[in-house]
């Protein structure tokens, strides 16, 4: 077994995976950016060391400067979390020159997965059924009308080099073709320096299904059964639950059978997540597979009870996985919902500022993992997420009830979070009752946004107590009035971050 | 002493009993009540027995006071203040809502207007990044664009003025 | 169902119960005294009353005043929590004449398990053994010795109002006998303003154990197996575990057996605990039945998915236990480290002052069912429990260490803990290895309290640093040196508190 | 600035290069340090790498530092001090161990010695009950009991002094 490992990310990840480490009496290091030094993973690691500016490019994707401390520290293992360079096939292959182990698969299976064209051609030969659409970049207006006639509009644009929203388009009308392509092109450039795009079927009221994957060295593949990552916003995944409410156990064994099956035909070692599009009537589509541990990860281990980071080291260290496919019998239910540090009211604008108080929800049932402290500094330089509550009960209702109950408690002062929109998204009847698709956020959004405040007369009468007693306590130079603030509308335009 | 709240428009007159302990009498129906300091910014109220933590933050134009993740915008004045507005004498009423400012720092990737630009209402301007997301900063008015204090690539203070639109 | 619960209690467990019943869409109602106005119990419920000033007597304690409140608010249940009137029949029925539910057994229920003389004639009965002893008062001085003889020393004296080491005596030889007899008839009319007092069988090495068993009103009777409670400072349970490294599933049956027929055999209802001594040969006797939740119910919990306190609602709304024997399948391992106000290196002295700071632990397997919060004032007036730390995990080598890893991340800055002290007995040989038994506490207990900091060159050139960087910070005043702070030495002469 | 630290006897003078930013030097090894405060009494230390989060607490006769739930008690004494103590100057070292102070607030239950009593080292002196416990205070020393502040009954605050042990 490892003795020392190397964690090469930040925030509640990076805290996520030094306590399993710790745990299992591996001692952690911890990277840093300037602006992080007082962070949670960096106070809770056995040692850190600073890796640069504030610019993800000058710290957290150094790789130069991280392998200079992977050798200095005598690290031997390197966990990369998720995002940054997670999936870097040279940061991966650079990593393992120096005889230090790569928690994750080999790096041509990063490489194959990471290019989501060669992907669909590797799992078109496993049988699966992936969207229709084009194996082959496309580079013509011509070629790309003649693919939407065949597979009908309307279609998705969507870049092969990466995900997370940058460079899709939806295209409901050959008229809109020419433009979006020229920008989806663009945009991919930009964000991954790669212009190829391909097209794919839109499908109607789609759900994003995936399913946890594991292999070790020793021919084990095991489904460790779906998550349900239907309610996006801004193509991002913002709560997910386990099981999912909308499958059936038909469909559900498929989908593992068919995950498994891909994974086998790659190789894989460790943590994979193979996502896929179930449209309406139960049709489903390959959409890519994540080569690295998921943000959502936590709800698969509160149904299955498996620590997927130990287990992660452990095959990573050559040995077997601790469970076989019979071992896995999901009990109960879970949600994890991610807190954002952003406006969900005011669509999902970032917040930045230094937090002032915290007070974490806790009690049987709930599990937070947490990037957060109080007095830290919330800076515009990285992903919003400052951490994930999770809640498990016996059955979807109990651990729904417990979510909202925990969200209640929940208070973060000091800058805005997405919790107030994740209690009105849970209290909402297309959650409550389980009935939502991955455009359901979009379509209740506007609904959520505009919910005024209710006019509870004991809120309102309280709201003005507080003022008061606030008024008084500061014994306050004279306010200025009518100097309204600025209330600026944000649009998004989505995210430059991979997808998770 | 006597306060007067206003939230969204309502005003509501109130008075304190006693100063020094944590009870106040609200004048309309003079229900007891029990407010006390958590910390900096949360406070405990007990009102006819209901238990509600409030956290308030100061805005320049008032008291953001969120009650069960409910957010008001909660006005006050004294008697001081209500004296001088009587007298026609409350402060600079101007509203400066063409003045388009950086509610956070980020880099400005893209900009879409230039000087004399007519724009419409949620139009977009320019794109903020921040938090590896791009963010769209619409128009909240429609008017014509007039002078722009930045330029594609800037980095931007939180607060930092952006541009003005003249209406 | 009820609409509206009050809960008689304070502290953690107020809580518990507060977020199990907004969980069920239950009002809450929290009473408190003076100082526990801004105690998190009383922000976190729905509506709060005061009932009195500081001392117990004056308002957890004050019957009528929390009758008046019962009435004045509508409550249509009260829910005791442990201790204070939890076992207080004379309460239990004043509540239910008011009209108003008691979650918890009958009256008479109550009072025959609180009075242990008749509780160990109701046992005996279903032919359950006890431990050998008097099972009526001893009054003479004759009497004592020839039970005595009877029955072998060392002997145990104790009160029969009460537990909570109150009255106890150990009595090793026959000439200790008066002495020791008069003291504990002295203290027990003291504590519990009863001076009856019996004799027991001192056993060797003897085990904690017992078992949480569930009655509903519908003939259902079920254990949830057992909880390991060996782990004791002041007669006082400070760290539990489920399952017992120490008994065999053989013994687990028996004693699930003979908890079940007590528990029938006094027509139960809800949430009971049937407590026994188990010695190192397997003998096991009966201890008492405790007639309300436990401190320590969360480690069941844990391994069952249950939630006691539900089910303790449901069952005195009349309804139907949710689980069978058979649905009951515990799974994995928990630990609970309870948090108290004292410094466990010092004679478990108590520590009151304001919390400054607090880091609670967090993550998968860790649960805190907390009662504090940062800027709460800790008075002498009540129990020192802060709250509890509960780890869960596959099996017994995880959950440890997850608590070994969770106690390292807590931190409670303002006053003294009994943190440091409970992570020393997790790091002990006897508590690693499953190998302990009542007096284990008392025999390392001296080698933890004599254990000196650790010499470690790194830790304490980082003390000094820290005092340095400090005293810079503070720019101070010139310290007054040679005004050696007096350490006194406490020692413990048994709680006034009821068992737990 | 040149700092002496003593933890349990052992005494090492360190200085700082720099009293604006956070780092020190420590004169034996030259090492670069990186401390930077947290919170009112929690620092985070990088030393040679490794990360320690420090709990201070201020006490009469120095500071207590917590560091990975170790507690030393670590007395201060900068530059001043030391030249004063050079010169003989130190404060007043007379030790007041017969002192019996209450450590907490709490009720004096029961009282087990009267002035004049000769009381060996470790001997119940009283029983002060707090947090529903009934604490034993031991005399610290072998003596003879001098003046007694308090009566069983009595209420004592945190720190008050109870009564006197002459040796």
């Amino acid at each position: 077994m490892f003795c020392k490992i190397l964690i090469a990310n930040r925030g509640e990840i990076a805290v996520r995976i030094i306590r399993t480490c710790r745990e299992m009496g591996i001692q952690t290091v911890a990277i840093y950016s300037e602006p992080d030094r007082t962070s949670p993973h960096v106070l809770i690691a056995d040692e850190a060391y600073c890796v640069g500016s504030a610019p993800s490019s000058e710290s957290y994707l150094n790789v130069q400067k991280i392998l200079e401390i992977i050798q200095m520290c005598d690290a031997d293992a390197v966990h990369p979390g998720y995002g940054f360079l997670s999936e870097n096939c040279n940061f991966a292959e650079a990593v393992q020159k120096t005889g230090t182990a790569w928690i994750g698969p080999s790096t041509k299976t990063i490489m194959t997965m990471g290019d989501k064209m060669a992907a669909r051609k590797l799992v078109l030969k496993t049988g699966a059924p992936v969207v229709p659409g084009t194996t082959e970049p496309i580079t013509s207006i011509k070629d790309a009308g003649e693919t939407a006639d065949k597979i009908g509009y309307p279609i998705l644009i969507k870049a092969a080099g990466g995900g997370g929203g940058k460079g899709m388009r939806i295209i409901r009308m050959e008229n809109e073709l020419e433009n979006a392509m020229e920008q989806a092109r663009s945009e991919a450039k930009k964000a991954f320096a790669d212009d190829r795009i391909y097209i794919e079927k839109y499908l109607e009221e789609p759900h994003h299904i995936e399913i946890q994957v594991f292999a070790d060295n020793h021919r084990n593949v095991v489904s460790l059964g779906e998550r349900e990552c239907s309610i996006q916003r801004r193509y991002q995944k913002i709560i997910e639950e386990t099981p999912s409410p909308f499958i059936d156990d038909k469909l559900r064994k498929e989908l593992s059978k068919i995950a498994v099956d891909i994974t086998k035909s790659c190789k894989y070692l460790g943590a994979g997540t193979v996502e896929f599009l179930v449209d309406k009537y139960n049709n489903f589509y390959f959409l890519e597979m994540n080569t690295r541990l998921q943000v959502e990860h936590p709800i698969t281990e509160m149904v299955t009870g498996i620590d997927l980071v130990k287990e992660q080291i452990c095959v990573a260290a050559g040995e077997k996985l601790s469970f076989t496919q019979k071992d896995v019998t999901p009990s109960g239910h879970a949600i994890e919902c991610r807190i954002y540090a952003e406006n969900g009211f005011n669509n999902f604008a970032p917040s930045t500022g230094k937090i002032t108080e915290v007070t974490f929800p806790h009690g049987l049932g709930v599990r937070m993992d947490e990037g957060i402290r109080v007095g830290q500094e919330i800076t515009p330089y990285y992903d919003p997420l400052l951490g994930k509550l999770i809640t498990w009960g016996n059955d979807r209702q109990t651990s729904l009830q417990r979510m909202i109950r925990a969200l209640g408690e929940f208070n973060i002062a000091g800058i805005e979070t997405s919790i107030p929109f994740c209690l009105m998204i849970f209290q909402h009847k297309s959650f409550q009752e389980g009935k939502y698709s991955t455009h359901t956020l979009d379509t209740i959004k506007n609904e959520l946004q505009k919910e005024v405040p209710i006019q509870n007369e004991e809120h309102i009468l309280a709201a003005r107590i507080g003022a008061i007693q606030s008024h008084h306590q500061l014994k306050p130079e004279l306010i200025p009035r009518g100097n309204h603030q600025q209330k600026t509308s944000w649009a998004s335009a989505g995210r430059k971050d991979e997808l998770r | 002493m006597k306060f007067n709240t206003i939230i969204e428009n309502i005003s509501l007159e109130m008075k304190f009993s006693d100063s020094i302990n944590q009870h106040l009498i609200n004048n309309n129906d003079n229900v007891e009540i029990d407010c006390i300091q958590l910390s900096i910014n949360a406070y405990s109220l007990l009102l006819n027995g209901k238990s509600h933590i409030l956290t308030i933050n100061k805005q320049i134009d008032g008291y953001d006071v969120t009650v069960d993740h409910h957010t008001y915008l909660v006005q006050v004045q004294d008697e001081v203040d209500v004296l001088l507005e009587k007298f026609g004498m409350q402060g600079n009423t101007s509203s400066h809502a063409g003045e388009i400012h950086a509610l956070i720092p980020g880099l400005v990737s893209r900009l879409f207007v230039k000087p004399g630009d007519r724009v419409e209402n949620g139009q977009g301007l320019l794109i903020l990044e921040a938090m590896k997301m791009e963010n769209e900063i619409d128009s909240p008015i429609s008017g014509v664009v007039g002078k722009i204090y930045i330029k594609a690539g800037d980095k931007v203070e939180k607060g930092e003025l952006i541009m003005e639109i003249n209406n």
